[in-house]
């Protein structure tokens, strides 16, 4: 029933489907939304093996991650880790009412929670050949390709605003992409930092939904 | 611009850091029974050495964890940062 | 002689002459060269005459080649890209530059303020501190005419257009400074495999070698500079940034550096900032920062063509520019007889060498000798001559045990006066980094001694003089960086310099004699940007000012936008002197950050206008705008605040928003308010101790408001909590507090009550919520709802359903923060705007209107409902409040509960929260933050009750209310309070803080 | 002492100024004094001058460990106002700038006492509210304070962009137009000069390292020069009380950190008030030499290390280029940072304390050198009749214990 009611994205008001290009030329810095990814906050304790086997089933087999600032990246599931006890899952659009039933049933025995945050955030990613000389204009985090790899995560500043980070590439070619989680609220300052931030080197809006590269979700 | 190294994320950058000041004050389980003069030792009153500093720190814009560190105030040395209920580490230099 | 002498020397040089750069200096048009500075361009021009001084406006000219400049100081472009103060040393010609001289009216050459060199004598060092006093309260006058005398350049006249970046970055060794040491650091950490970045402020790295003339294996070393550059370039981890200044160094080391990116343009390209600010975290640092050479402190040392000995030399070598065309070397050193060869050899007439030392020696001066270069030892220039450009010198013979050189005077002619007094390292970074600086007796000068954090200095700042010691220790310095990053690295092999000659011993003489007492004939400059003297620093000694920085502070000295680079050592000297201790003993004075001046857009960056901070929008925002709402911020959130129609002012809108939620429906967008979502067996039990009232046997769907206070027992926030399920709660907050909220809750959690089973997360913008109130509120949900029986008993006031709204899953509450029947209406944030919709579309018939947050404070003001914020100011507990129904004394602790029971907690005299309503008839209502007396007749300094908190015209009652925190207030109702206004006195009876529907039957209807 | 003024500058210049007495003595500590103030401050040295001249106590030492004026006396931005919201504050300050008033001709030192306003600056309704609160207190306590609409600032401060396009837009602002700034550095000196005059001894590089009690009363200090015998013993340390307090077995409710500042190279004069606005975080004024001085906010986190961090300078110039846009390329000269100590409310101690015969000044937070003289004086009371004036009684430790705090921080931030 819900299917038939108009939903209305973060970043809508900006039309960026219709600037989105296929082919981004010469510009240094692609950027682009993801819409409405299912995103589950898990809590749980990890010393837990009986939670995290739980948790690991009830996600087709994406066990939650000790590894701080790491995410475990399968084909419908990527899993940030957030802090010693708590994931991000990400998942298809959709996805979420029967993901956070099917995971809490399975957690909840095991004195894990699941919170369903999928419209906190939407997702901006940032790609293209100059995507880290852009980020570093408002991000602290050291996003050098040796020390912040594929299927690395974090969760630090961009420009004033709060962000989960995710390099989303697979490191197979020269041009790495970031996925942001960021606050619906503030996903337009976000979106008007970025497209400042790349301007020097050329921006391009990208339809991110459809291409989105190497492994993650579709 | 101190370098932090938060206990669960590893140095990051102060920025996403909050200081929460003097660590290991222990809220008074007697609170009801004490003195006015004594719970104002517990709400105001503080250490603010000139030297080693317990204090407590929050990842605010990393993984929200708070956690505890001890920094000097004058060369801005962060000796150790440790998590909640984990031991604190001895003063460096025995004294104060 | 062959040709006529041509300042601009027919070759060599690193500058471009296929590429001419037209530019304007004072109205006149020039040219020079690409590679230019404008300060080589002017001297190529035979500009000399290019500044007036701060205070006695006295002519100067180009006394150095870099950073250092304390002179040449010029207003750079124009309109609202007007620079001031801008080095003309440090300027690189471009095409079109336009530049012009400051602190002179009407012109640079005529200027009045000179007139100040007449009362010279009336203002020595501090003289303000001792006049202007009188008469009483005449400092104001004088100060106008004190302020039209100051700064130097001017503000633009117009708001910057240019963009500024920020930018962090990380390396394993940073390397600041690209001269000779600091290209081997680099090279040798690059080779390793390190993260360097390599920093200078100049456009063209090398450093020294760019001017110097150097050969390094035989050949220019600028060709073994420009080889490393080329291999560093291709390295991919190595960054090489010219024109980048490190400015700063901070804890653990993070560097400032600011890179200059379009200031050699007239303006930057489409998209390109013009300076960038770079914020690096360096794991180790190699300084690399070179050293300044220090003028000697004589006579009238500041007439344009005095200049420093190495600055002439690196003008002619890398600018291909002839200073003058008859020098005067004066020296106390052997190292200023390589730039007065040098000149020589370019073709200046060099007409003496005058040697501080009586008994100079060693190759250098043997090498001057051998040319027929006349070489006077035991002498000292004791004055120079000449207006706007020196015409010549006195010398005379110095004498044992005297402060006057009168003997053997003698006159030369010359247009050109070098001097050298040795060389100063430039440790300010080091120093800044928190290391020690030691004294070396030999040199007189401050090397960096032990360091604190990581980093090493090499060459030149670190006391090496020889080329080959400079490229060893930045080789050294450089491996060693890397090594202790954990790279396996070996110093590279270093190309062969030229043979340095051993030098003979310096002499340091901080004031050289005239053939008067310092002071008493013309002025001995130390700082010749601030015009201070030696006689100044002898008076502030002589008046106890005895410690460096009050030195400082009294005389100014140091203090101008040159930072002291030329003349810190030799006030510090002079002190040391006057006072009779020795100059570790008097100290050094703080290096400060930045080293050089930083443009405020540069640390600015792009955080100004729209990006200064972010705005929050509800997800509901867009309709607000279309509909032409008028917008408040709170906190970072913008709030519809009223939505005027047509031809309406705010009173008027308000009036009508008003009108519909008290007698028909309103709408209103509540999405911004904090929500928290609280899990866990233990979470009724956390409640009970973060809220004052109790949580434990609240009903699963039932809704409860709440006060948290701090411990202190003042009210901290407020809201309503929801029960979603036996171990499940929905806290709501206050906009502005959400985060700090959920921090101290996270606090309580992570540090005090670890043993609690209980997991918060923010769900503030996982919902948008809307509120309908007012008497339709219900008809209105009732056409957008099939699942929800909305029958007040099935679905009490502070109760919550579940079901679909408008075919949407939601959430609905039946709170009310306006006294009137009231469901909020909860969904998933992107369905928030077809809810709106919906029930704009269903409320039509009932007369659905839109209120923003200034009716929203209308409706509770009337219900006498609080705004933590408004009503509270931190000061404020809940019995202050009339509320002491919500603290739950009876449970054995919940935050705040012992700082209640505080003494002056419990005074019966505390402000407490009123009501107040006008005399009838009066229309005007009270302003927020009016202050209420009991004695209508009172005069200041009175005492006074309270004020006014809230303050609006109620549309219901068709008159103004208030609500105020007065002093025992409760007690007071029925009285008469006055608020002393401005234009009146009001008075106000003090009443019951509720005025509409005080049974609450509207609420429960 | 020999007067300053023009005529004794005229008559020095016949002799090269050569003949300038002292402006105060260096002299060596004696065994024991009547009253011993620790900390060369400004507010030290304000209060050894008002001993020996309200209270005719001159057998004084002021003992400075640095060089005096050194501390936040020389660090501040110069910021001189009494617009305080508590009527107890506002009493306080309103003492302090009404004794800057004449301190020039009092002293005979010009500090350069600037009256040319202060302009705190309104960007939401919530600090309209909260200004309006503060103007009429003022206005009731008799100290001139009034609210200016959009067009008078306009028209106050051209250069001031008042755009309604603006992030944070300026919708109105308050004005004291008796506040102003003063020569920082002279304010010390020319306490120091008339206190030594009066026969205060004045001992700098002079560290007090022990404080000396015999039970329950202070009998003097232990110095790095000895020790030094009082039956009263003043700290005036701002920076360092709670290392002082500890010294005497006492713990404070103050937190050390650090406050930056920072000036501009000097441009020709463009802005001629004083402008806070505590919504975006900037104030700043424009010296007399032209220098623009602005107040950065203060790192978080202890330090009396009088050095912080280059983003809470970033962020405090990013907030003056937005009211200032041509100020964008204006650049900074000096950045520093002095050591505040704050109190839980923001308010200073100005109290007798459990040791009899020691007080202590301290905990003035951001706004010290405003109260500079004030503070001198009613500290000398204090320590002269050993109980407090009627206008720092309520700035006593016990307020603490009681829960009356003087809370300066303000109303809370919005929160509807």
């Amino acid at each position: 029933m819900a299917d038939a009611i108009p939903r209305l994205g973060a970043l809508d008001h900006l039309g960026l489907a219709a600037r989105a290009t296929a082919e981004p030329g010469a510009a240094g810095v692609w950027l682009g939304e993801r819409r409405f990814l299912a995103k589950i906050n898990l809590r749980g304790d990890p010393q837990n093996a009986a939670f995290m086997q739980a948790a690991g089933a009830a996600l087709d087999g994406v066990q939650p991650t000790t590894a701080p600032n790491t995410a475990v990246r399968a084909a419908a599931i990527d899993l940030l880790w957030l802090g010693p006890d708590e994931w991000l899952v990400v998942a298809a659009a959709g996805s979420e009412a029967a993901l956070a039933a099917r995971l809490a049933a399975a957690v909840a025995p095991h004195g894990g929670t699941v919170t369903d945050v999928t419209e906190s955030r939407t997702t901006i990613t940032v790609s293209g050949p100059r995507a880290r000389d852009a980020l570093a204009k408002g991000c602290p985090i050291d996003l050098h390709p040796r020390r912040f790899r594929p299927g690395d995560c974090a969760q630090s500043l961009l420009a004033r605003v709060g962000v989960i980070l995710l390099r989303a590439d697979d490191a197979t070619g020269p041009v790495p992409r970031f996925e942001l989680h960021v606050l619906r609220s503030m996903a337009d300052y976000l979106w008007r930092f970025l497209e400042d931030a790349g301007q020097e080197y050329g921006v391009a809006v990208v339809e991110s939904e459809d291409r989105s590269q190497g492994s993650g979700i579709r | 611009m101190l370098l932090i190294h938060c206990p669960w994320c590893g140095p990051r950058e102060e920025v996403e850091f909050r200081c929460g000041g003097q660590g290991h004050i222990a809220r008074p389980a007697d609170a009801m029974d004490i003195s006015d003069a004594e719970y104002a030792r517990y709400l105001f009153m503080r250490t603010n050495p000139k030297g080693w500093h317990y204090e407590r720190w929050n990842h605010v814009h990393g993984c929200r964890r708070w956690f505890n560190a001890l920094r000097h105030t004058v060369t801005h040395e962060i000796r150790a940062t440790y998590r909640p209920g984990e031991k604190k580490p001895p003063l460096p230099d025995g004294t104060t | 002689m062959t040709a006529p002498f041509d300042l601009r020397r027919p070759e060599g040089g690193r500058i471009d002459r296929a590429r001419a750069m037209r530019f304007v200096f004072d109205g006149a048009g020039y040219s020079g060269y690409a590679g230019d500075t404008l300060a080589s361009a002017l001297l190529a021009n035979g500009v000399r005459l290019v500044a007036r001084s701060f205070k006695y406006h006295r002519p100067r000219g180009i006394a150095t080649a870099g950073a250092e400049e304390p002179n040449a100081l010029v207003q750079l472009r124009g309109n609202a890209r007007s620079e001031p103060n801008i080095r003309a040393t440090q300027v690189e010609l471009y095409d079109g530059l336009v530049a012009a001289s400051q602190n002179r009216w009407p012109s640079l050459e005529l200027d009045l303020g000179a007139l100040n060199s007449v009362f010279a004598k009336l203002l020595p060092a501090g003289f303000y501190y001792k006049t202007f006093m009188w008469p009483p309260g005449f400092w104001h006058f004088y100060e106008r005419l004190v302020r039209r005398m100051a700064g130097m350049g001017r503000a633009a006249d117009a708001s910057d257009p240019d963009r500024y970046d920020h930018r962090w970055a990380h390396c394993d060794v940073l390397v600041v400074g690209a001269g000779p040491s600091g290209l081997a650091a680099a090279l040798a950490a690059g080779r390793a495999g390190a993260r360097v970045i390599l920093c200078d402020e100049q456009a063209e790295p090398g450093g020294s070698l760019l001017g110097s003339g150097a050969t390094l294996d035989g050949a220019p070393a600028m060709q073994w500079a420009g080889a490393v550059l080329a291999e560093l370039g291709a390295l991919p981890d190595v960054t090489v940034l010219p024109r980048t200044t490190a400015f700063g160094y901070y804890d653990h080391n993070a560097l400032g550096l600011v890179e200059r990116v379009a200031d050699h343009a007239a303006e930057p390209l489409p998209g390109q900032p013009r300076q960038r600010l770079w914020l690096v975290r360096a794991r180790q640092v190699v300084l690399a920062t070179g050293a300044i050479e220090r003028p000697l402190v004589f006579r009238d040392n500041d007439r344009p063509g005095v200049m420093l000995a190495d600055a002439a030399r690196t003008y002619l070598g890398r600018y291909a520019v002839a200073c003058g065309r008859r020098a005067v070397l004066f020296t106390n050193n052997d190292h200023a007889y390589d730039a007065a060869l040098a000149l020589h050899a370019g073709g200046v007439d060099l007409a003496a060498i005058v040697d501080l030392r009586a008994e100079p020696g060693g190759l250098r001066v043997d090498a001057a000798r051998a040319r027929g270069l006349r070489v006077i030892a035991g002498r000292a220039v004791t004055a120079t001559h000449g207006r706007s450009s020196v015409t010549g010198v006195d010398i005379a013979r110095l004498q044992e045990g005297s402060d006057l050189a009168v003997l053997d005077r003698e006159s030369i002619a010359c247009d050109l006066v070098l001097n050298s007094g040795g060389w100063t390292p430039s440790v300010h970074l080091f120093s800044q980094s928190g290391g020690r600086l030691r004294y070396d007796e030999a040199t007189g000068a401050f090397l960096p001694g032990r360091a604190v954090q990581a980093v090493r200095a090499a060459g030149s700042c670190n006391g090496a003089v020889a080329l080959k010691d400079c490229l060893k220790q930045g080789a050294a310095a450089g491996a060693a960086a890397a090594g202790d990053c954990g790279f396996a690295a070996a110093p590279p092999a270093l190309p062969a310099a030229e043979p340095e000659p051993e030098s003979a011993p310096m002499r340091l003489l901080w004031v050289v004699p005239s053939d008067a007492p310092v002071g008493h004939k013309g002025k001995h400059f130390v700082d010749l940007q601030n015009d201070v003297t030696a006689a100044d620093l002898r008076l502030a000694a002589r008046e106890g000012y005895r410690s460096v920085e009050h030195l400082k502070r009294y005389t100014t000295t140091g203090m101008g936008t040159d930072q002291g680079k030329t003349s810190n050592l030799a006030a510090l000297a002079i002190l040391a002197e006057a006072t009779g201790r020795e100059i570790p003993a008097v100290g050094t004075t703080t290096f400060r950050p930045p080293y050089t001046p930083v443009a405020m857009g540069a640390l600015t960056g792009r955080t100004v206008g729209a990006l200064l901070d972010p705005a929050r929008w509800t997800p509901i925002h867009r309709w607000h705008v279309r509909a032409g709402a008028v917008f408040e911020n709170v906190g970072q959130w913008q709030r519809a605040r009223y939505y005027p129609q047509a031809g309406e002012d705010m009173h008027r809108a308000l009036a009508r928003e008003l009108h519909a939620a008290r007698n028909a429906v309103g709408i209103f967008d509540a999405s911004t308010l904090g929500k928290i979502d609280v899990k866990g067996p233990d979470a009724a039990r956390f409640l009970d101790l973060v809220y004052t009232n109790s949580w434990s046997k609240l009903g699963i769907g039932r809704c409860r408001y709440g006060f948290m206070l701090r411990e202190d027992g003042y009210v901290f926030d407020d809201g309503v909590t929801t029960r979603l399920a036996d171990d499940h709660f929905l806290v709501s907050t206050t906009t502005g507090n959400a985060a700090p909220v959920l921090s101290w809750l996270e606090d309580l959690l992570q540090m005090e009550w670890t043993e609690l089973k209980v997991r918060l997360t923010s769900v503030t913008e996982e919902y948008a919520v809307v509120t309908l109130s007012g008497p339709f509120a219900r008809r209105v949900l009732t056409e957008l709802t099939a699942d929800i029986d909305l029958e007040p008993k099935a679905f009490p006031f502070m109760s919550l359903s579940h079901g679909t709204v408008a075919g949407i899953a939601a959430r609905v509450f039946r709170v009310s923060f306006t006294g009137e029947l009231s469901y909020e209406v909860q969904v998933k944030a992107s369905y928030g705007l077809a809810l709106w919709n919906a029930c704009m579309e269903a409320g039509e018939k009932y007369g659905i209107t839109p209120y923003g947050t200034e009716a929203m404070h209308v409706l509770r003001a009337e219900k006498g409902y609080v705004i933590v914020g408004q009503e509270t100011d931190g000061t404020v507990t809940p019995y202050d409040l009339g509320m002491g129904w919500i603290v739950n004394d009876n449970k054995p602790d919940f935050i705040g509960k012992r700082g209640l029971r505080r003494a002056d907690l419990q005074r019966p005299d505390r402000k407490q929260l009123v009501g107040l309503r006008l005399e009838a008839g009066e229309r005007r209502k009270l302003p927020e933050g009016a202050h209420l007396v009991a004695d209508r007749d009172a005069v200041p300094p009175m005492p006074m009750l309270g004020h006014v908190t809230s303050s609006y015209w109620s549309v219901a009652l068709d008159a103004p209310i208030a609500l105020a925190m007065i002093k025992g207030g409760r007690a007071r109702m029925g009285e008469t309070v006055y608020a002393p206004l401005p234009d009146r006195v009001a008075a106000a009876t003090v009443v019951e803080p509720c005025f509409w529907d005080p049974e609450g039957k509207r609420l429960h209807g | 002492m020999k007067r300053y003024s023009i005529f004794s500058l005229a008559r020095n210049a016949l002799s090269h100024h050569e003949d300038w007495p002292q402006a105060w003595r260096s002299p060596e500590p004696k065994p024991a004094y009547d009253v011993i103030i620790v900390g060369g401050g400004g507010h030290g040295l304000a209060t050894a001058y008002y001993l020996a001249k309200e209270h005719g106590i001159s057998n004084v030492a002021v003992l400075e460990k640095g060089w005096l004026g050194g501390g936040n006396t020389g660090r501040n931005t110069t910021v001189i106002r009494s617009n305080y919201l508590w009527d107890e504050s506002a009493h306080l300050y309103e003492k302090s700038l009404q004794l800057y008033e004449g301190l020039s001709q009092d002293l005979n030192f010009n500090i350069m006492l600037s009256q040319r306003g202060v302009v705190n600056l309104a960007h939401s309704e919530h600090d309209l509210r909260e200004l309006s609160r503060r103007v009429h207190a003022l206005r009731l306590n008799g100290i001139d304070s009034e609210v200016l609409s959009l067009d008078e600032v306009r028209r106050l401060i051209p250069i001031l962009d008042c755009s309604p396009a603006a992030r944070y837009p300026v919708l109105g602002a308050s004005v004291q137009w008796r506040g102003g700034i003063a020569r920082h550095d002279a304010v010390a000196w020319g306490f120091a000069r008339a206190a030594d005059a009066r026969g205060v001894d004045i001992i700098q590089n002079c560290e007090v390292t022990g404080i000396l009690r015999d039970g329950g009363r202070v009998t003097g200090v232990e110095t790095t020069r000895g020790a030094i015998r009082a039956p009263k013993v003043g700290c005036v340390v701002a920076g360092h009380a709670s290392v002082l307090a500890a010294m005497a077995g006492l713990s404070l409710p103050i937190e050390s950190h650090p406050l930056q500042a920072l000036v501009s190279e000097p441009i020709k004069p463009v802005l001629h008030t004083v402008v806070m606005s505590s919504a975006v975080h900037a104030y700043i004024s424009q010296s007399d030499k032209g220098e623009l001085v602005m107040g950065a906010g203060i790192d978080t986190w202890n330090s009396y290390a009088q050095r912080g961090s280059l983003p809470v300078v970033a962020h405090t110039v990013g907030a003056v280029c937005e009211l200032f846009p041509i100020f964008g390329r204006v650049r900074m000269m000096r950045s520093w940072a002095g050591i505040v100590d704050i109190c839980p409310d923001a308010s200073p101690i100005i109290s007798r304390t459990p040791v009899e015969g020691l007080y202590f000044n301290c905990g003035w937070g951001t706004g010290g050198f405003k109260a500079t003289p004030g503070s001198g004086w009613v500290f000398a009371y204090t320590i002269a009749r050993d109980e407090p004036h009627p206008l720092n009684a309520p700035f006593a430790l016990e307020r603490f214990s009681t829960g009356a705090l003087i809370d300066e921080h303000g109303a809370a931030a919005v929160a509807h």
